[in-house]
């Protein structure tokens, strides 16, 4: 079948030029296209009013450590954008992943077929120690990503990704370790209903859905970003659960 | 009242006239026959005698429907009878006529073939299975020269047609329209079963088709029709291309000659099948009265 | 208030569905109360032509009228309709006692009453299309209901021819609306008398288009037969009774009440005569001879009764094509003798398939003798179908053959002769196979139908020889129609019709025959008295008879006649229609095995394909 | 100023990523193998969309003792944040394909995906 | 009223503790996916008449409106809610008599799918949209698998498309952001003039593919068939009535806010023919017919988009009116298609022969939508192939509408098969017993009529909508009004 493949790559040529041509346009008088790299203006844009946290109040400076009760109060701006200016995103984004993990359940049903263990029953000595002692550390690295999620680089996924990590390891090493069903998924629904109910909480007290409504502090502080850490929080554990389950039922399909 | 019943005295007396005349001119035809086939043949008034005798003799019939046949056919030709001007005899000077004589033909024709059919004889459904093709087969060419005629001369009475043609004979339609008249000719002699065209009767193929049943006074009842049927047919042409006549006589000796040639003329060939005569009459008669009334109309 | 006729039928159809699943006589005796009730209306209201009624109606931001008004010819076909369905309702009432689907016969047949009447009575497009397609729909129904499978691809083939048809009278009349802004007739027919030629009478084309496939003319016969042939055995003579008309009365619209004519007065004409009305009487002269040649080919008494209809069909259009007073008033004329006398055909084969339960002719023979009855409706109505004096068939097609001599239009004569002589042969065919000849031994024990099955065929004999004597009941009521259309009448009295060459004067033929038949049967009676003997008692010329099934002469009548159009025959139109359908539905088939054939690569390559191919043309432009 | 390569390295690179991606799936008769590169596409444009959102010398939007307000040149974080939603979104839909891929191996027991034609019609 | 953001945010709740409601009782995911629809339901009646008066703006997490997500609640995106949570809330009662394998996770699928297809008619934000359009197809892809067998297969296609089509619709938001700076649909409409004519060019065509797969359009939706077919009936009547619904108002809001130039309406109205001409030609081909539908919806869909690419109010109108009665009269006839192949055991549709005496109200309820959907007069079906044959030859498009009608013709002739096939043969095989659907054939025979014989019912909201998503003008006003 080359011929079809050469048919396939001809096309995928074009289109990737044409998308190519797309940066290499030279924009006349007042017209505006894409900014070459490195040249992304941010000034009187939305994401200047992000950096200065002034979407509601026309505030300029945001000083570490000083400026207080700020509209969103988290340090890390990105975190600010995922979970307070954006947070219906991330909503959105943790269902995409719940609806992944129920469909990876249903694909795979489990329920009646037998589950096959990955690990062999002797698997390497090496194997076994490093990770049980690695467990718990990685599990703090992860509590730490995403309870200063709104201070330094990290959040809510990627903290849930390195406890997931930290379990498909588990799972890995020794096949007597048993993570049951129903815990998972008590952990998914209780997260799950956290986040929600933060929203509606939200709602009801301020008005709009997933509106911030506890004290935003100082920057720079660990309470000081309002609901972005209980958001996170809720995250992680999501994220984490789910992440396991779906490695969980892929290693036992 | 009075001229009510000097309608129906006239009307009897034309009705015996054509039945009398009608068997003669089959007496005749007969005898002409046996004389091109070079024997001496029949008495010319053999014709009477054989209807006296089959009036005389008793017959069988298969029910109702049988009668109601043999009955319905005679009334209907005579009915027809009714609308042909003989010579100076014009009973009725209503128009249309020509259409309706058409048609009155069919009704007797129509009358047979239901009591034939009744009769439940399988040879006699043949029969007029094939009267009614090969009648469809000369009807056309036929309509389509009296089409002809009635554009020509606008007026759709027999009567009205014959008054056209007065004068010198020379303005007879059979010189006026000598290829008109020709293919009526041969009409006729399909009209009225002649030789080539007397499949439907053919007796060594159906034993005499639709008759094969009759017997007695239902023969006679078909023979006194089939004589009136040929005054009528005879009187039609004459009326339409020999201009018609003022008396009775001249009238009579003209439908003589048109009989004697339809005889000889059908004596020399042999029989037709169905669909043949049908294609026959649709090919050369038919062509010739499309392309006459086309010469007509423009 | 016309409106009445509408939901009348409507509501007691399904009064009718509910109270028929209790006793199967129920719905016919409903049916046949309904149409009485209209028929009686229907004359109280006989000659207010001013009643009317309107109710409009903004519709999604449109605003719609919907007008409905009586006309002399709307009377005349709600009249039409509802003898018929009257007469038709009385003889199911019996004949359905067999039948599964009788309650959604008497359902649809209300209905397609109803439907019947709201397409007569509308004056505006819009109610004319509801109404249309509500009655191709019902009758859709009511046909698919008849013999198994062949009623079902009948019925489909009939919807579909139908539905293309409505749909291109839904653009022509959108199109209309959009220019004149409202669906009436009369500013339509305004708006399409001072708009340029061609573009109206295309328009007016594809408004007739229904119409004409409704009618049954040549091109688009295709449906007529097996409609007919497998319709249930009571709804056959309503739909070829009526229904083949209701598109005429779309036509005779059309062709008046839109000022066809008048558009097309200037074209080149021949012989006095607008090409296109010219060509639409050649189509007329086309149905005429194929509907006769095919029906002589027919073995099952319905389709050859179906053919039969069809090529009466074509004298009616020759008549209105020709658009003389004569030719009119002709085709109006024979318009309602076939309307009488084929129900009365199609009513005493009902009959005869309700006793012997078959169709086909060769399967029966001899019923004469069992249902005398059936046989004399039969016969006089097919005296009136061949046109033989004193019956009404012969004056209608008389006064054609006028107005086609008249105008000298030679071919069209020509096939209305055709016709009319071939019609001889094709309705002899049902007498001699189904009611003369040998009586089958299974039939023996065959007894006439019930009372209520013989009193609609006594009815309808009545009407055709009341009609033969006296055409002049029906010239009233058609010289008012041509009045109101804007026609000149044509002359007549009582029982004489003035012709182009000379008045035809029934009455005087009726006693004329009469006398001759006197004479005939005073011949019979003075010979001696004959001895009557059975059915085999034949002579066969030396051959053995023993059982009268061999001995009845049925099958393929005509063969001879049949052979000249054998090649004709095989390449019938509806051969044609099935591979048009056939090989555009197999381009749909090929189109889906290059596209979509199940590879999923395939489909995401298409998806990057239009992007190029669409960035490419943006670029070209 | 950046030099060419530094660039075009970013864009080209991820304009290629992305190329190299959908001729894998175009192409590949593999179906782990089309779900890789399905993979593949999607980091493309992943890191397209990061690259579009880079201001030269600027550094991460995070107000730490390193940079303390926001008056320094940061990068656009709105971009980031769609990023790390459409990583997650990308590895969901992955992660489904997986299981079909291996439900499919069960009835078909074979990964060439010109093979399954079950849904020809 | 009450807050329109409860149509997306309760069904999460639901659809999050749906794990735990199964732990209390097998029963109660059914009955919880039917009341959350009927609370959708009641919540989007209660803001009727505010949303007539004037759109909705409703900022999500209290942000002002064009700098964060908010949720654009016009007329148009209103009709299409009512649209979506009415065929969930009829199919969740058809889903009472149904039972699945797993059912907790069906219904938290069935719910997320719908508040997917809401989101995605609500959103007035470029990326909130497309997560919405991943919610939904993951979603789909997931519950397609419910049936088992070639289902898998059928997921895995569309899957692959899908992804392909999100990395296509990633490329246009990222165009889009970067060139204009934000993501809010009003903000993007606003400075769409100053984009650079190449560069808008490539990001609609982008746009066109990403959305074209869940708008159905010509060369993307041969995922349609599979998918409709391999899935469980109350899924492919909830694909065909809601989600398509919704990818049809992504694509008009995208095109006629964002990229309203001719060029593109033109692309539309080609494709739209072709996947209409195409989609009614392999329907008559088809003798499953679960796939016969699938193409019929994928054609109507080709339908609504060419009338509403014409661009003119009535058309759009006409566009709406048909999306509508497409909708309604689609989940009618995968309903009662769903009951007949249950009972006669195959999805062939000789083997459906005979069932009408059998199946009354599931044969009532398919020959009812047929002649809906084939534009029998006093059925909805009628009303909007008038306005469509009106409004098309209004913009005079001959072709097109001869086309259409053409369309339609075809459409009749395979209808027809089947429902000819129900009443009019006998029956051969014995007939297994199914579920009751009663409840949702009348529900929607009375929509069909009640329609037809009054549509004055959805006038004023349809032109409400035609007028708004027309002139995008106002829709950035009330947007970004306050700045």
């Amino acid at each position: 079948m080359k011929f079809r493949n050469l048919i396939a790559l001809v096309i995928t040529a074009a289109f990737a030029l044409i998308i190519l041509q797309a940066f290499t346009i030279t924009p006349a008088a007042g017209e505006i296209t894409l900014n070459e790299f490195g040249k992304a203006d941010i000034n009187n844009r939305t994401a200047q009013l992000y950096l200065n946290k002034s979407v509601n109040t026309d505030n300029k400076k945001v000083i570490y450590q000083e400026s207080k009760n700020l509209e969103s109060g988290s340090a890390n701006i990105v975190t600010s954008v995922v979970a307070n200016y954006r947070s219906f995103d991330t909503l959105g984004e943790i269902t995409v992943l719940f609806l992944a993990a129920a469909g990876i359940g249903v694909v795979l049903n489990l329920e009646n077929s037998k589950k096959k263990k990955f690990a062999a029953d002797d698997s390497s000595l090496i194997l076994n120690t490093g990770i049980k002692l690695l467990f718990p550390l990685l599990l703090l690295a992860g509590t730490y990503i995403f309870v200063y999620g709104h201070l330094s680089p990290g959040g809510g996924f990627q903290g849930g990704a390195v406890i997931a990590t930290a379990f498909l390891l588990k799972m890995l090493s020794d096949n007597k370790f048993e993570i049951k069903e129903i815990s998972i998924t008590l952990v998914e629904s209780t997260a799950g209903i956290s986040f929600v109910g933060l929203g509606l909480y939200g709602l009801v007290t301020r008005g709009s859905f997933l509106e911030n409504f506890m004290a935003t502090g100082t920057v720079g502080q660990l309470f000081s970003a309002g609901i972005i850490p209980l958001i996170y929080i809720a995250i992680a554990f999501k994220v984490g659960a789910e992440l396991t389950n779906i490695v969980k039922n892929l290693i036992e399909a | 009242m009075i001229d009510l019943i000097y309608k129906i005295g006239h009307f009897l007396l034309i009705t015996v006239f054509a039945t009398a005349l009608g068997l003669l001119f089959m007496g005749i035809a007969r005898k002409i026959i046996a004389r091109i086939q070079k024997r001496y043949g029949p008495p010319v008034y053999q014709p009477y005698l054989d209807v006296l005798k089959l009036f005389g003799k008793d017959a069988i019939t298969h029910g109702f429907i049988f009668d109601f046949g043999a009955v319905m056919a005679l009334g209907g030709v005579i009915a027809t009878l009714f609308f042909i001007p003989l010579g100076s005899w014009q009973l009725y000077s209503m128009e249309g006529t020509v259409l309706l004589v058409i048609y009155l033909l069919a009704v007797a024709s129509l009358g047979m073939a239901m009591g034939t059919v009744g009769s439940g004889n399988p040879q006699a459904s043949i029969g007029i299975s094939r009267a009614l093709t090969q009648m469809l087969g000369y009807e056309l060419p036929f309509l389509v020269i009296l089409f002809s005629l009635i554009f020509r001369y606008q007026t759709s009475s027999i009567w009205g047609l014959m008054q056209a043609q007065a004068g010198s004979f020379l303005n007879w339609n059979l010189f006026a329209y000598p290829m008109m008249a020709l293919v009526a000719f041969v009409v006729l002699i399909g009209m009225m079963g002649k030789k080539p065209f007397d499949a439907m009767i053919a007796p060594s193929e159906i034993g005499s088709g639709p008759v094969v049943e009759s017997g007695g006074k239902y023969l006679g009842m078909l023979l006194l029709q089939k004589s009136i049927t040929i005054i009528i047919e005879l009187a039609l042409y004459v009326n339409l291309f020999l201009g018609g006549a003022d008396n009775i006589f001249s009238f009579s000796f003209k439908m003589l000659i048109v009989w004697i040639l339809a005889t000889m003329f059908g004596s020399l060939f042999p029989r037709f099948r169905i669909e043949d005569g049908v294609k026959f009459f649709w090919k050369w008669p038919l062509g010739i009265a499309i392309l006459q009334a086309l010469y007509i109309i423009i | 208030m016309l409106t009445k006729y509408i939901f009348v039928p409507a509501a007691a159809a399904f009064a009718a569905y509910i109270l028929n699943k209790k006793n199967k006589k129920a719905g016919a005796t409903i049916t046949a109360l309904v149409s009485a009730y209209l028929l009686l209306s229907l004359a109280l209201i006989y000659g207010s032509w001013e009643l009317n009624q309107s109710f409009n109606l903004s519709l999604m931001g449109y605003q719609l009228e919907f007008l409905m008004a009586l006309t002399p010819l709307s009377w005349l076909f709600a009249v039409l309709t509802s003898a018929i369905s009257l007469l038709i309702a009385v003889f199911s009432i019996d004949s359905q006692a067999d039948f599964k689907f009788s309650s959604v016969f008497n359902l649809n047949f209300l209905l397609v009453i109803g439907s019947i009447m709201g397409v007569l009575f509308a004056r505006d497009f819009l109610t004319l299309f509801i109404f249309w397609e509500l009655m191709t729909w019902t009758s859709f129904y009511l046909i698919s209901s008849g013999k198994k499978k062949m009623a079902g691809r009948a019925a489909y083939r009939y919807l579909i021819l139908s539905a293309a048809a409505a749909y291109s009278f839904l653009m022509a009349v959108i199109f209309i609306f959009q220019q004149t802004g409202s669906f009436a007739f009369e500013p339509a027919a305004e708006f399409l008398l001072n708009n340029s030629a061609p573009q109206s009478i295309l328009l007016l084309l594809a408004i007739s288009l229904p119409f004409w496939v409704k009618a049954g003319i040549f091109p688009l016969h295709v449906w007529v037969k097996d409609a007919h042939g497998n319709a249930p055995k009571e709804f056959s003579p309503f739909l070829s009774g009526m229904l083949l008309k209701v598109g005429f009365y779309g036509l005779i619209v059309v062709f008046h009440q839109l000022s066809f004519f008048k558009i097309i007065e200037n074209t080149i004409a021949y012989r006095g005569l607008p090409l296109l009305s010219y060509l639409f009487a050649l189509l007329g002269a086309v149905t005429i001879i194929t509907g006769t040649i095919l029906a002589i080919r027919q073995e099952d008494m319905k389709k050859l009764i179906a053919y039969s209809s069809i090529s009466q069909m074509g004298y009616i259009i020759i008549g209105i094509a020709i658009a003389t007073p004569l030719g009119f008033s002709g085709s109006m004329l024979h318009l309602m003798n076939h309307l009488i006398f084929k129900s009365t055909i199609f009513l005493a084969l009902a009959a005869v398939i309700y006793r012997t339960g078959t169709t086909k002719m060769y399967e029966v023979g001899g019923l004469i003798f069992r249902m005398p009855l059936t046989f004399a409706a039969y016969l006089t109505a097919i005296i009136a179908l061949a046109g033989i004096p004193p019956t009404n068939g012969f004056i209608s097609k008389w006064v054609i053959y006028q107005a086609l001599i008249e105008k000298g239009y030679l071919f069209l004569a020509l096939a209305a002769f055709f016709g009319s002589i071939a019609s001889f042969m094709y309705v002899f065919k049902p007498l001699s196979t189904v009611f003369l000849g040998q009586l089958k031994p299974q039939h023996q024990e065959i007894k006439e139908v019930p009372l209520l099955m013989k009193i609609p065929m006594l009815i309808l004999i009545g009407v055709i020889v009341l009609f033969g004597v006296f055409p002049g009941i029906q010239m009233n009521i058609i010289s008012q129609i041509s009045g109101d259309l804007g026609i000149e009448t044509v002359n007549y009295s009582l029982y004489s019709i003035q012709g182009a060459f000379g008045a035809w004067n029934s009455l005087y033929i009726f006693n004329v025959f009469a006398a001759g038949f006197v004479i005939a049967l005073l011949v019979f009676g003075l010979a001696k008295k004959s001895k009557l003997v059975g059915l085999l008692d034949t002579y066969s010329s030396g051959e053995y008879v023993t059982d009268a099934e061999s001995y009845h002469y049925a099958y393929q009548y005509y063969r001879p006649f049949d052979r000249l159009f054998d090649n004709l025959a095989a390449k019938s139109l509806t051969g044609f229609y099935e591979t048009l359908t056939a090989n555009l539905l197999k381009s749909g088939e090929s189109f889906r095995r290059i596209f979509a054939a199940g590879r999923v690569q395939n489909y995401a390559l298409y998806s990057v394909l239009l992007f190029v191919i669409l960035a490419a043309v943006g670029w070209i432009i | 100023m950046l030099n060419f390569l530094e660039e075009w390295s970013f864009f080209g690179g991820s304009i290629l990523l992305i190329f190299i991606g959908l001729y894998g799936v175009l192409s590949r008769k593999n179906m782990i193998k089309i779900l890789i590169s399905l993979g593949l596409m999607d980091t493309g444009v992943n890191l397209l969309l990061v690259a579009l959102g880079y201001v030269e010398a600027a550094n991460a939007p995070i107000i730490n003792s390193v940079n303390p307000s926001n008056a320094a040149a940061f990068v656009d974080p709105i971009p980031q944040a769609l990023v790390l939603t459409s990583i997650v979104i990308g590895t969901a839909v992955l992660a489904l394909g997986l299981a079909l891929v291996m439900k499919i191996y069960d009835k078909y027991s074979t990964l060439n995906i010109s093979e399954i034609r079950g849904l020809k019609w | 009223m009450v807050n329109l953001t409860l149509i997306i945010a309760l069904p999460l709740l639901m659809a999050f503790t749906m794990p735990i409601f199964k732990m209390l009782n097998s029963k109660l995911p059914k009955f919880i996916a039917l009341l959350t629809t009927a609370f959708n339901l009641i919540v989007l009646s209660s803001n009727f008449t505010e949303i007539m008066a004037a759109p909705l703006i409703l900022e999500l997490g209290g942000w002002q409106a064009p700098f964060a997500i908010n949720l654009y609640v016009g007329p148009l995106a209103l009709v299409a809610a009512f649209l979506i949570n009415g065929s969930a809330f009829i199919l969740s009662i058809y889903n009472l008599s149904q039972d699945y394998q797993f059912d907790d996770k069906f219904y938290l699928l069935f719910l997320m799918i719908t508040a997917g297809a809401s989101g995605m008619v609500m959103t007035g934000d470029l990326f909130n949209l497309f997560v919405f359009i991943e919610i939904t197809s993951i979603a789909a892809y997931s519950l397609t698998t419910f049936a088992g067998g070639s289902s898998y297969e059928a997921s895995f296609k569309y899957l692959i498309i899908g992804g392909v089509g999100s990395v296509f619709l990633l490329l246009g938001i990222g165009f889009t952001y970067s060139a204009v700076g934000s993501l809010n649909l009003a903000e993007i409409a606003a400075s769409a003039g100053l984009i650079n004519p190449l560069l808008l060019q490539i990001t609609a065509l982008l746009f066109l593919i990403g959305i074209g797969i869940e708008a159905e359009l010509f060369p993307l939706n041969f995922w349609v068939p599979d998918i409709y077919t391999e899935a469980p009936t109350a899924v492919s009547g909830i694909m065909s009535g809601a989600v398509s619904a919704a990818g049809i108002y992504a694509l008009a809001r995208i095109f006629f806010t964002l990229f309203p130039a001719q060029q593109f309406f033109n692309y539309l109205l080609v494709i739209g023919v072709i996947t209409l001409i195409m989609g009614e030609l392999i329907a008559y081909q088809q003798e499953n017919i679960k796939r016969m539908l699938a193409y019929s919806s994928l054609a109507q869909m080709g339908l609504i988009v060419t009338v509403i690419s014409l661009g003119t109010e009535a058309a759009v109108k006409a566009g709406l009116f048909q999306l509508i009665n497409h909708s309604i009269l689609k989940v009618l006839l995968f309903i009662s298609a769903g009951v007949l192949i249950s009972a006669a055991g195959s999805k062939k549709i000789k083997d459906l022969a005979g069932l009408g005496t059998k199946k009354p109200t599931a044969a009532f309820g398919f020959t009812i939508a047929a002649m809906g959907i084939l534009g029998v007069p006093f059925l909805n079906g009628f009303i909007s192939k008038f306005m469509i044959i009106s409004s098309s030859l209004n913009a005079d498009q001959f072709l097109i509408t001869f086309l259409i009608l053409a369309a339609a013709l075809i459409e009749i002739a395979y209808y027809l098969k089947v429902v000819q096939k129900l009443y009019f043969e006998d029956l051969e095989i014995e007939v297994k017993n199914t579920a009751v659907i009663t409840v949702p054939v009348i529900l929607l025979t009375l929509l069909i009529i009640g329609l037809g014989v009054y549509p004055q019912l959805i006038a004023e909201p349809l032109e409400k909508a035609a007028a708004e998503i027309l002139n995008n003008s106002r829709y950035i006003m009330t947007v970004l009004g306050g700045i």
